[in-house]
């Protein structure tokens, strides 16, 4: 398994967390797409992408996560990424989509901003 | 990068790979730990080596190869004292490589690809072609 | 083994070494570190091929190249998913490997030394050579 | 470091242990026979060879080995090998040496047998 998708019960807000465990690459990357769709579909409009568990992301990784950032804006929801580390974070700074996504440290900062 | 053995005190690493995305990641997997056993600082290897490899497989096995299981992607690597070169052929027709357009453009900042050449030029410090296109070779100084 | 890239699925690593012995260890240790990324047993590789590959590499150097530093030893593994083939190449003349004879002879049992390609001969599971006999090439069967 | 030699003073045996840390190979096998002879002019006579942190041993090591044995037992010594594992114990059996030496399994029971 390399996407958990938790979204607790008791939580107001009703956030789908998903944590990457591994690589986000071009072999697993529509994996996360459907777990987007899925929530999408079953009405959720708050996800939280968890990066701690994440080795590395490729360059369809960071495609894969544009077009689901899309997908949720337009469904009028709300996309935050969390736990990059220094590698991570790099690759978002590098392609400037650090400027197109609301990045937390921890998932914990990017729970209690929704 | 074409003779069968390397300089003195130098490694060579060939791997053939089949042209499935599925495999890249295992294919990325063995060169990184073949590279640490050549002494490579784990830290480069972990990140910057794996996922410029990735981004050159991906597209010799997608663009160059057309995923046509009977065309086979090369993994040739050379670690010597100073760097670690990483050549990656593929049996296409090759490209122009500075055709590519820069994807941190602002109106392709938001596109869902066009990133991986961009990548690779950002994470390693070198990055050469052959005259048609389907030979990259990525260049990585140690320490 | 001469062609510069293996069947797919398979590995191939050359390292070229100088003609000393105080090389020898190292050597044994790079190509061993190599085998375990293969994804070799690590028993297999810590004993027997270990042992065979400095054996090999002591004969290429000093009955091969006579310990000139301008010789090189060419130290090439193939490694599938059945068997690993080290092959050492010397710049020597070669030898005739039938004419050695058996050290567990009882003449020979208290000699110092001619039990090298003896040992290699036990401890892999097939040893060739080229015609000329500057080559030796070591097969050792997986699990 | 490759080899250590000990010779506990008040052991009234005078056993030589050396023990052999790592490779016994082309490279150091010489080392082995200075320390060999050294204890020999010295007046010492029975030697230890211990191979608990021994990693390989090649044929070089082994013929060193061969031509020691020979040097103590013309000096009137005696030599003793312990501490060999599965494949070292290999090696002597191979090539037949396990007739030419005293094995014991581990480096106590040597020092009891001289
Ligand atoms: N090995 C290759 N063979 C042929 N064309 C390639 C190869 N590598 C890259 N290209 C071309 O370069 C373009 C840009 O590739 P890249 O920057 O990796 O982004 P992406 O793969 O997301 O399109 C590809 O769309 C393709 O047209
Ligand atoms: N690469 C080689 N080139 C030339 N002669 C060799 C080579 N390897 C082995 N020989 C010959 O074979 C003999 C036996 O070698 P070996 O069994 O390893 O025992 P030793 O090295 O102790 O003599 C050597 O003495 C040498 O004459």
């Amino acid at each position: 398994m390399t996407f958990s998708v938790r979204s607790d019960p008791n939580d107001p807000k009703g956030v789908v967390a998903i944590s990457v465990d591994g690589q986000l690459v071009v072999s697993n990357r529509n994996q996360l797409k459907e777990k987007v769709l899925e929530a999408l579909d079953a009405g959720k409009s708050k996800f939280l992408i968890d990066f701690t568990q994440t080795g590395y992301i490729d360059s369809s990784g960071l495609g894969v996560l544009v077009s689901v950032s899309k997908k949720i804006r337009e469904a009028g929801g709300e996309l935050r990424l969390a736990g990059l580390n220094e590698d991570l974070r790099m690759l978002f700074e590098l392609t400037k989509l650090d400027t197109l996504f609301n990045i937390s440290d921890s998932p914990d900062e990017a729970l209690n901003a929704f | 990068m074409t003779a069968a053995i390397p300089p003195e005190g130098s490694v060579r690493i060939a791997v053939r790979v089949p042209s499935e995305l599925d495999v890249v990641e295992e294919a990325v997997d063995l060169v990184a730990r073949h590279c640490l056993a050549c002494g490579l600082a784990p830290d480069a290897v972990r990140f910057n080596l794996r996922v410029a490899l990735s981004e050159a497989l991906a597209n010799a096995i997608v663009y160059g190869n057309g995923s046509d299981p009977q065309k086979r992607v090369d993994v040739r690597v050379v670690v010597d004292d100073e760097v670690v070169e990483v050549q990656v052929d593929d049996e296409g027709e090759g490209f122009d490589p500075s055709s590519v357009p820069d994807p941190t453009l602002p109106a392709r900042v938001d596109l869902p690809s066009g990133r991986g050449l961009f990548l690779i030029r950002q994470l390693v410090d070198k990055v050469s072609f052959n005259d048609r296109g389907n030979s990259i070779c990525m260049t990585l100084r140690r320490a």
